[in-house]
């Protein structure tokens, strides 16, 4: 039997890769993005599990939102990428560092 | 299964923003080639028109409905109806800054109204979905209006350094929902607040949860560590945008802690109170030293904003009704401060200058005095001198902290008081004692603008010398629950 | 170990690494590609999990639609690939203590000790004619109705932010707009037409004082 | 009625001196000096009348409140009148000199080369004069120690305007200044004596002070734990020490030899006849308390000798006129402190009276000489003046001989019961003290005559010869004359009761047995003449006609002895050329070494210490942190999100641990 | 007695509402704003005479009491009321309000309306300090008088005036904050912000003692006490005229009457645990600071020292009482002490304030507050060194001034308590001697020596006013302060009650 732990630890393991890739990634805006999508999949698997354990449904339901959301985030983010590439002609998260101090 | 319909009135402000919103959207592409501010206005009409509905129904008693997933009770009606009030102050400022800086659009008003929409849904929210999409609703429409100026590098910039961020704030707010629910197996808040206080929920489990939950608290409301993007967005933005995210938000993001800390897990205020106390204690610090070295206003009051959200958690630490209220009346008052603040960044910039720099304010006094003394009480309102209400703000919070035991937090709160109280000097010290670069006179483009700045300015000047009503109106409203 | 156990450290193990392969490829197009192998593996988590319906939706929705979009931005996007070279060593380390040090933390409160099987007890297994989907979606309709409609309006919103953010009203100068009716209206005095101009009789350009005067 | 005859005594030369001084301009100069002396010449008439009542028909004391200046935790701080013999005797003294002063300034402050003719410093001048006036009746007329201390402080302050009457000359300011700065470290000690009354008495009032006394003799402070010294003894050395600004006793004496830098007329009011002699004053109306501490009278006697003493050695060597009468002056305090030390009250009072009347006559002859040398005050200029100024010259000798104690002069009487009465003490220092006195006799005939041999006989100097010298006009004179009779006449009708005691009553208390005087007057005094005849043969008249001889000898005989005597000792020339160095002294510790404490205080302590040190750096590293802190902000997102990571780690280490 | 009439809101509130009608008539109208600044303070002065006639001098309990429910939900209230405490000093602020404005008069040339309409306002506030009896609305005035001080200081001081305005606001906002942090511990004990509740609710020895040491952060830096003083010389120096008098002639009283107000009755325990902290600063700031008057080449600095010297004995006045209950057993003497605190404080509002508007008679001439730029002033101002004189010698403490009442009675109360308290402090007749006529000798007289000085005209009709308005009232409160201290008698009687009485 998967014992829930098992999910967990699992949804821990892809939340951490996500964290790291947020803060490890210095050049890729896109790739910032993506691990985005990793965190929330790691939340989504966390809900799903719960669910599966107190076999309520609601977790689901709430995993159901989550991935509209973050659809509709993604959309959002993808535009704005757009526009820093047409604004700098890159998306190197180095070169977004006029706003600082 | 039996489906019940559920009680759609008390949602109807809600709805009728939603198809207010619905209508302009669509209007909003027939009319903007002919009517310039026909969105404008419309938009200020719905806001009014929201408002009066919120009004003829305002209610003393908590009403829930959708299946306890709505919350109606005068707390959220109270807010709602600041959040309107000051989002029209909002929008009037951001019109004329709008076509001062050439990109005036109908997707401002839209967006904003969203972003509204969003904060009622936070503020009525009551289960963790719908705490989630309503915070979704509002930053997303926030994002927008922030990259709306897209040929603004900086305004993309700060666009994308939100969008990531709060995303990761976000994951981290949903990371600890699925514990709490985990632990609890319930989404709704008082169904939360109950399995936590039979003691049946796995409690390491729920600590674990909360400290995610309040990070993701802690970044709506720019709270140190998770202050970063504020000072960045606030200077990146429009300050039309800016003063959008400065203010309303706030109100929403203090009733979303209230729903989750107050409602959802009272039981685990052993848990988040140190957090929040730790917490306020970075910003309030951060907030009022690093503000000192800035010279360009809008970054100065985002950590001004910073420091005030410091304080605004000090209502929360005492966790009682009146620390609430009181935080509840912090928020207001600093949003009512912060159009104000922003507002006359606004009414001051023009094509082509946004002066937003300290420097710009350089002898305003001999510019225009009558500004000038408004931006003094704005400032002196800030920093917690009386007889502006600002400092009536700070003397409840403080009071309930007292009131609460952390005397020494109330000590530390005033001194930090003081250094932020510097930063705001040099505003005034700008206006009213360096020479002006230029001596010329200086009047907003439109004088609606003077008129709009005098009057929250004044507003700050009444509320402080008659501060009762408001106070009053705070504490009843949660009491009242 | 079960059959079933397998099968979940085998997906768990894939969509770990898809995810690491993710972070740390240079390349954004195979890095989509990684993750989307990470989200295929997870979604049979998820139907580990009983939750075949989200499980399918992920593979759908994301692996088809968003993943698609992704790859698609950036492709049009068009990035030198070359500058995004250098990654991230000189951070690793500080960062690859911190994120061990979380996970600990995490490990400490999800792991067995408080969330494994002796713990929870064995999960309920649903019967044979258990339908997923429709078991989230009466609740969705009825119980969530609200925050199903929240959904719609946030869905709005993307649309409409999305589009207000990358719409490019460029001048009709800009980009030129075929126009049929136009084009068969058109009489030939409009494509031709005589232009009478006086001869050019060359004069002196006025000097820049004269002007100022 | 008598109330209002005191009241009217008192505020007759403030009225004048208010006049005088605000409506100067526009009253003129005869109009101010008019008002001034019509005043003094009122409070003068009135203090006969009082004199008359009090002194020569034995009126009972006299003590009755003005207006109560504040009553604070019971105790009553009033403005009263106390009047009884000792008191109606100053104030006659006082009136009397003042009116002859106010008289002389008219012809003296005629012209003045500091000041042109158009500016009001002639009624600026009476001004003070009668404003002084008032203060020293307000301290003689009190009968409360605030009162006595009010009078004590306006007399300083007066003083203090005076001597630096030529606000021009900044030896003037600077010699006022340190009149009013060394009056103050003995005001110091004054009104801490106050304090002691107040805590131990409880009262301001001299009459219930005095009742108290006995119940309180053996009262003990503890000055620092585990030493305690007796109230009454401290109490009164405090007032002593005021009484030693006020007299000029050493090491106090210092302002006085530079207040002759204000006009003359003022150097015989305020500085020869009236308030320096305040501080004996101070001793006598405290007699009662005074007779309670061996100690305090000791200290009394000691300071007082010493005085007259080593002051008296340094008029020796004076070339300044006026500063030969001004050591002279201080020499003749030393005499009366002394007499006070020895419990022999009546007879230092009896030797300010003569004092009073002599030494202004001696002053303002001086002053008629300096008018007549148009304000050339160097001896050394003068010499053979006595043909030129016959008034004058009869005026200094009759002065002068008053002055040395020559046998039936006022001077003589006063000095001699003096000396008689230290004879017959027996207290600590009382021996040391004849001695010292004794010595100082011969000293001052010496000094005295020295200058009036200076100024009058020898040679005419050159300056005499080239310029035109002619005596005084009469306001000057006739002052002259109504003080010299006084000064050569008043000591024979007053001896016997001032040694019998009669004459001032129960006003001054003496413990019978220390009452030196009576034993003087059993033991000597067989009627004034007698005394006058016997005397002759007696040591002190001895030594003070050998004096008088050495100086004609030296000054008129051999004139050039003198400068070889200064080659023979050079060091002692110079030690009393210094005056003992106090004023070196002084200026290297206190003025020098406060101003440096002030400076080091100032720029170092105050500013760099606790300004910059507490404050600005506080400031400064505030604005640093702010500086610092700033940077964090790097503007990379990744940074940001780090930063909420560790947030994450440490608020989750915070909970879960 | 006119009972009825808000005389006390009509204090405050004629003068800040005048200020603003200053500050909007006046605007491009100087006269029509110095007129009616004028009109202003002389009937708030007028109005404030009521005070002193109608009082009781029999009790020690508030009068002319008004009391108007603010802000109900913290109890908070708009109550005031006058006791022989405070009744001087709003008379004092009404006083030398007239005084502000007159001598602002030719001098301020650089929009009037603002100056004149930032003193009137800070006149109202000044009077509210003195009569708020709710311990916020007291906090509210105190803080809110910064405002209008710290705008005149760096708007129309000197070279270094944004400094020394920054400076003096943060220092004195940064003491005052912890006051108010007391006030809500108070509070949150005793449901009531009155500041007479607090006087009478109990209190533990730690929080007496905390409380105590928060108080004196506020009261010790408005005062000013050493070593927390070093704004006073700055702000002072680089303040305008009318700013400087208002600074020593009042607001440093505000510190003043804190102790009694509120350290004293509300903290009588750690008074007296800590009383000796207090009297040893106070010995400090007269001798100390005395020395370092005594080195200043600056005149107001110079005179901005002597004033932080004299205040020393406000603050050593009030604390004698317990050194003189433990040492007599008996309070008699204590009452003296506290009684010339509160002379001292009146008398030094007089005589500072005289002594700032002298310098600024000068510096408006010369331009120049450096001493050694002057020289015999008195051949060419002959009627302003009288003045100036009879200012320096009340300065000085010379009895016949008012100068020497209040010292007088604290040196004699001070011996009482110890005899070495009382003999540091009347070091003062020496020191402060020293540095007040060394001044006055090196700038009055002496000979003229430059060209400036040789040019310098006498006091006009309007300065002439001003000065001998002053001289009159330092000489009249020297030789007659029965009248003022009737008033305080029973007030301060009542008062040594309370800080004698234990609340533990």
């Amino acid at each position: 039997m998967i014992a829930l732990s098992d999910f967990l630890i699992f949804g821990a393991v892809l939340f951490m890769i996500s964290m790291a890739g947020i803060f490890l990634n210095r050049k890729n805006v896109i790739v910032l993005l993506m691990s985005i999508e990793l965190l929330l999949l790691a939340v989504n698997t966390n809900l799903v599990a719960f669910s599966h354990y107190l076999n309520d449904v609601t977790g689901q339901i709430f995993v159901f939102f989550i991935l509209t959301v973050a659809a509709a985030e993604a959309a959002i983010g993808l535009a704005i990428v757009v526009l820093v590439f047409r604004k700098r002609k890159s998306i190197n998260i180095d070169d977004l560092s006029s706003l600082k101090g | 299964m039996n489906f019940v319909i559920p009680a759609f009135a008390p949602a109807i402000p809600e709805m009728a923003l939603l198809a207010l919103i619905s209508f302009i959207l669509v209007a909003d592409t027939f009319w903007s080639k002919r009517y310039k501010f026909a969105t404008y206005y419309a938009t200020q009409i719905s806001l009014v028109v929201v408002g009066y509905l919120i009004l003829s129904s305002f209610t003393t008693t908590q009403v829930i409905t959708f299946d306890g997933s709505f919350v109606r009770d005068s707390f959220a009606d109270i807010l709602k109806l600041f959040t309107i009030a000051i989002s029209m102050g909002i929008f009037l400022f951001s019109r004329e800054y709008l076509v001062q800086h050439k990109f005036f659009s109908g997707e401002y008003f839209v967006l904003g109204l969203f972003g509204i929409l969003g904060m009622f849904v936070m503020i009525s929210a009551h289960n963790m979905i719908t705490m989630y999409l309503g915070l979704e609703i509002m930053s997303l429409a926030m994002i927008a209006m922030i990259a709306l100026r897209r040929d603004s590098a900086h305004a993309v910039e700060a666009a994308l350094k939100y969008f990531v961020l709060g995303a990761l704030a976000t994951g981290m707010l949903l990371y600890g929902f699925s514990m709490i629910y985990g632990a609890t197996g319930s989404i709704t808040f008082p169904e939360m607040a109950e399995i936590i206080a039979s003691g049946q929920a796995d409690s390491v489990v729920l600590s674990f949860g909360v400290v995610f939950v309040v990070i993701g608290l802690a970044f709506k409301l720019g709270a140190v560590p998770f202050h970063m993007w504020v000072p960045d967005v606030y200077h990146g933005a429009p300050t039309a945008v800016t003063l959008y995210i400065g203010t309303a938000p706030k109100i929403a993001g203090f009733a979303m802690l209230y729903r989750l800390l107050a409602e959802g897990m009272p039981g685990l205020i052993e848990d988040w109170q140190s957090l929040i106390i730790m917490i306020s204690i970075l910003s309030m610090v951060i907030g009022s030293i690093v503000a000192i070295a800035q010279d360009n206003l809008k970054r100065l009051l985002a950590y001004s904003g910073i420091g005030h959200v410091g304080f605004l958690l000090l209502g929360v630490i005492a966790a009682t009704p009146e620390g609430y209220s009181a935080a509840m009346f912090y928020v207001i008052i600093y949003a009512i401060t912060g159009v104000a603040g922003f507002g006359m960044i606004i009414a001051l910039s023009r094509t082509g200058k946004e002066f937003d720099l300290i420097s710009d304010f350089k002898g305003l006094n001999v510019r225009n005095p009558w500004l000038a003394i408004m931006m003094l009480i704005v400032m002196f309102s800030m920093a917690g001198i009386p007889p502006f209400v600002g400092f009536w703000a700070k003397i409840v919070v403080i009071e309930e902290v007292v009131k609460a035991g952390f005397t020494w937090l109330a000590v530390l709160a005033v001194i930090m008081a003081v250094i932020s109280a510097f930063y705001y000097l040099k505003v005034v010290k700008a206006m009213y004692f360096d020479k002006p670069e230029d001596d010329s006179p200086l009047e907003p483009v439109n004088p609606s603008l003077t008129w709009a700045v005098s009057f929250t300015a004044i507003l700050l000047v009444v509320l402080g010398l008659l501060p009762s009503s408001l106070i009053d109106l705070c504490y009843h409203s949660l009491k009242a629950l | 170990m079960t059959f079933e156990l397998f099968i979940f450290y085998l997906l768990t193990a894939i969509a770990t690494i898809s995810g690491l392969m993710m972070i740390t490829i240079k390349n954004p197009v195979k890095a989509a590609l990684w993750l989307i192998l990470a989200f295929i593996a997870t979604a049979g988590v998820w139907i580990m999990a009983q939750a075949e319906f989200l499980g399918l939706v992920l593979i759908l929705v994301y692996v088809g639609a968003l993943m698609v979009l992704f790859l698609f931005v950036v492709m049009m996007l068009d990035i030198n690939i070359s500058i995004l070279k250098d990654g991230f060593t000189p951070y690793l380390p500080l960062g690859v203590m911190a994120s061990i040090a979380i996970f600990s933390m995490m490990y400490l409160v999800v792991g067995p000790e408080h969330f494994g099987i002796e713990v929870t007890g064995e999960p309920m297994n649903n019967a044979a004619n258990y339908n997923n989907t429709k078991s989230i979606a009466i609740p969705l309709y009825t119980t969530h109705v609200y925050a199903f409609v929240l959904a719609a309006v946030l869905l709005l919103l993307g649309i409409v932010a999305a589009i207000s953010l990358t719409l490019r009203r460029r001048p009709t100068t800009e980009v030129l707009y075929q126009n049929v009716n136009k084009q068969v209206n058109t009489l030939a005095a409009d494509r031709f037409r005589m232009v009478k101009m006086a001869s050019v009789v060359e004069k002196d350009l006025p000097s820049k004082e004269e002007d100022e005067k | 009625m008598l109330h209002t005859i005191l009241t009217l005594i008192l505020v007759t030369p403030l009225i004048g001196a208010l006049i005088a001084g605000l409506f100067g301009r526009q009253i003129g100069r005869s109009g101010a000096h008019f008002v001034a002396i019509i005043g003094v010449a009122i409070s003068t008439l009135l203090s006969a009348y009082i004199f008359n009542m009090f002194v020569l028909n034995s009126t009972e004391a006299y003590n009755a409140s003005l207006y109560t200046w504040l009553v604070s935790d019971g105790i009553r701080f009033e403005i009263g009148f106390m009047i009884d013999q000792l008191s109606a005797t100053m104030m006659l003294v006082v009136t009397f000199v003042s009116l002859m002063v106010h008289i002389y300034t008219v012809g003296y402050m005629d012209h003045d080369e500091d000041y042109d003719h158009n500016d009001p410093y002639y009624q600026r001048f009476f001004s003070y004069i009668s404003l002084f006036t008032f203060s020293m009746l307000s301290l003689v007329m009190a009968n409360n120690f605030l009162q006595l201390f009010f009078g004590w402080e306006a007399v300083g302050l007066v003083s203090y305007l005076l001597i630096g009457f030529y606000m021009k000359r900044e030896s003037a300011i600077q010699a006022n200044l340190k009149a009013f700065l060394v009056n103050r470290v003995g005001d110091l000690g004054f009104i801490l004596g106050i304090a002691v009354i107040f805590v131990y008495f409880n009262t301001m009032d001299y009459n219930e002070f005095f009742g108290q006394l006995a119940a309180n003799k053996d009262v003990m402070i503890e000055v620092i734990p585990g030493v305690e010294w007796s109230m009454i003894t401290l109490m009164l050395i405090l007032l002593f020490i005021g009484a030693m600004g006020k007299s000029a006793q050493m090491p106090l004496h210092v302002w006085l030899p530079e207040s002759m830098e204000g006009p003359t007329p003022i150097s015989a009011l305020i500085h020869a006849a009236t308030m320096v002699t305040a501080g004996v004053f101070l001793i006598a109306r405290l007699s009662p308390a005074f007779e309670l501490s061996e100690t305090a009278l000791s200290v009394v006697l000691i300071v007082g000798a010493l005085t007259a003493f080593l002051m008296g050695l340094v008029g020796l060597i004076q070339t300044d006129i006026k500063r030969v009468v001004a050591y002279s002056t201080l020499s003749q305090l030393g005499y009366m402190i002394a007499a006070m030390g020895a419990s022999a009250y009546a007879a230092g009072m009896f030797h300010v009276l003569t004092h009073a009347f002599f030494k202004a006559l001696l002053f303002l002859a001086a002053g008629s000489v300096i008018i007549a040398m148009h304000h050339k005050q160097e001896m050394s200029d003068m010499g053979g003046l006595k043909k030129y100024m016959p008034i004058t010259y009869v005026a200094m000798l009759v002065g002068s001989l008053a002055l040395i104690g020559f046998p039936g002069f006022s001077g003589f009487f006063s000095k001699d019961s003096i000396l008689l009465s230290l004879n017959e003490a027996e207290r600590f220092g009382s021996s040391f003290s004849y001695v010292l006195l004794m010595a100082g006799v011969f000293i001052t005939a010496f000094y005295s005559f020295r200058m009036f041999f200076l100024v009058f006989h020898g040679e005419e100097s050159e300056y005499v010869k080239t310029h035109q010298i002619k005596e005084s006009p009469w306001v000057v004179t006739v002052p002259l004359i109504l003080l010299a009779i006084p000064a050569a006449l008043m000591g024979l009708p007053m001896i016997e009761p001032m040694l019998n005691g009669t004459y001032f009553g129960d006003s001054i208390y003496v413990e019978p047995a220390n009452d030196v005087m009576l034993a003087v007057y059993t033991n000597y005094f067989h009627g004034a003449i007698d005394f006058v005849v016997h005397s002759l043969l007696t040591l002190p008249v001895i030594l003070a006609l050998s004096g008088v001889f050495l100086a004609w000898l030296l000054y008129v005989k051999l004139p050039t002895m003198p400068a070889k005597l200064k080659k023979m000792c050079p060091r002692g020339f110079y030690v009393l050329d210094s005056a003992y160095g106090f004023d070196r002294f002084n200026d290297i510790v206190f003025v020098d070494g406060t101003r440096k404490l002030g400076h080091f205080f100032s720029r170092v302590v105050d500013t760099k210490i606790i300004d910059v040190g507490m404050v600005t750096n506080t400031f400064t590293a505030v604005a640093n942190s702010a500086k610092a802190l700033r940077q964090t902000q790097t503007g990379f997102l990744y940074h940001y999100a780090f930063v909420m990571i560790l947030g994450l780690l440490v608020m989750l280490v915070w909970t879960l641990w | 007695m006119l009972t009825s009439f808000p005389i006390l809101s009509t204090l405050i509130w004629l003068p800040i509402l005048g200020g603003l009608l200053v500050l909007f008539a006046g605007r491009n109208n100087d006269s029509a704003a110095k007129w009616l600044s004028l009109i202003t303070v002389g009937l708030t002065f007028i109005l404030s005479i009521p005070l002193w006639i109608g009082f009781d001098n029999s009790t020690a309990s508030m009068q002319f009491v008004e009391h108007i429910a603010w802000i109900p939900m913290f109890n908070i209230n708009y109550h005031l009321g006058v006791d022989g405490l405070s009744m001087p000093l709003v008379l004092l602020t009404t006083f030398t309000q007239v005084l502000v404005v007159a001598s602002a008069w030719d001098v301020i040339k650089d929009r009037v309306e603002q100056y004149m309409g930032a003193f009137l306002i800070m006149g109202g506030i000044m009077v509210g300090v003195f009569v708020a009896l709710d311990s916020i609305l007291f906090y509210v005035f105190w803080e809110a008088l910064l405002i209008p001080m710290f705008i005149v200081i760096g708007k129309w001081g000197g070279p270094r005036r944004v400094y020394a305005t920054l400076k003096f606001f943060l220092y004195t906002f940064l003491g005052s904050v912890f006051m108010l942090v007391s006030f809500l511990y108070m509070y949150s004990q005793s449901g009531s912000f009155s500041i007479l509740d607090f006087q009478a609710m109990p209190l533990g020895m730690t929080a007496q003692i905390l409380i105590f040491l928060a108080f004196l952060a506020a009261f010790a830096v408005k005062i000013p006490m050493f070593p927390v003083h070093t704004w006073l010389p700055d702000a002072h120096v680089e303040a305008p005229t009318a700013g400087s008098v208002v600074l020593a002639a009042i607001m440093l009283k505000m510190g003043g009457y804190g102790f009694v107000r509120f350290s004293l009755p509300i903290t009588p325990d750690a008074s007296m645990t800590l009383d000796w902290l207090i009297i040893v600063l106070s010995l400090i700031a007269i001798v100390y600071i005395g020395m370092v008057a005594l080195a200043q080449n600056d005149m107001k600095k110079l005179v901005a020292y002597s004033s932080i010297s004299h205040m020393g004995f406000v603050t050593l006045g009030m604390f004698l009482v317990y050194d003189i209950v433990q040492s007599t057993g008996s309070m008699q003497g204590a009452q003296l002490g506290m009684e010339g605190a509160m002379v001292q404080m009146i008398s030094h509002g007089f005589i500072s304030g005289a002594m700032f508007l002298a310098i600024g008679v000068l510096y408006d001439r010369m331009h120049t507050r450096e001493i050694s730029a002057y020289s015999g002033v008195v051949n060419k101002m002959p009627w302003f060194v009288l003045f100036a004189v009879i200012f320096s010698m009340a300065n000085v403490g010379l009895p016949g001034t008012s100068g020497f009442v209040g010292e007088f009675m604290v040196i004699l109360s001070a011996f009482k308590a110890n005899l070495w308290y009382g003999t540091f402090a009347a070091l003062t007749l020496v020191i402060g001697a020293a540095y007040t006529l060394w001044m006055v000798k090196r700038v009055f007289f002496g000979p003229v020596t430059n060209e400036n000085v040789e040019q310098l005209q006498d006091l006009n009709k309007r300065e002439f006013a001003i000065m001998a308005t002053l001289a009159v009232a330092i000489i009249a409160l020297g030789v007659f302060p029965s009248p003022l201290i009737e008033v305080m008698h029973t007030s301060v009687g009542q008062l040594l009650v309370q800080a004698t009485t234990s609340k533990l």
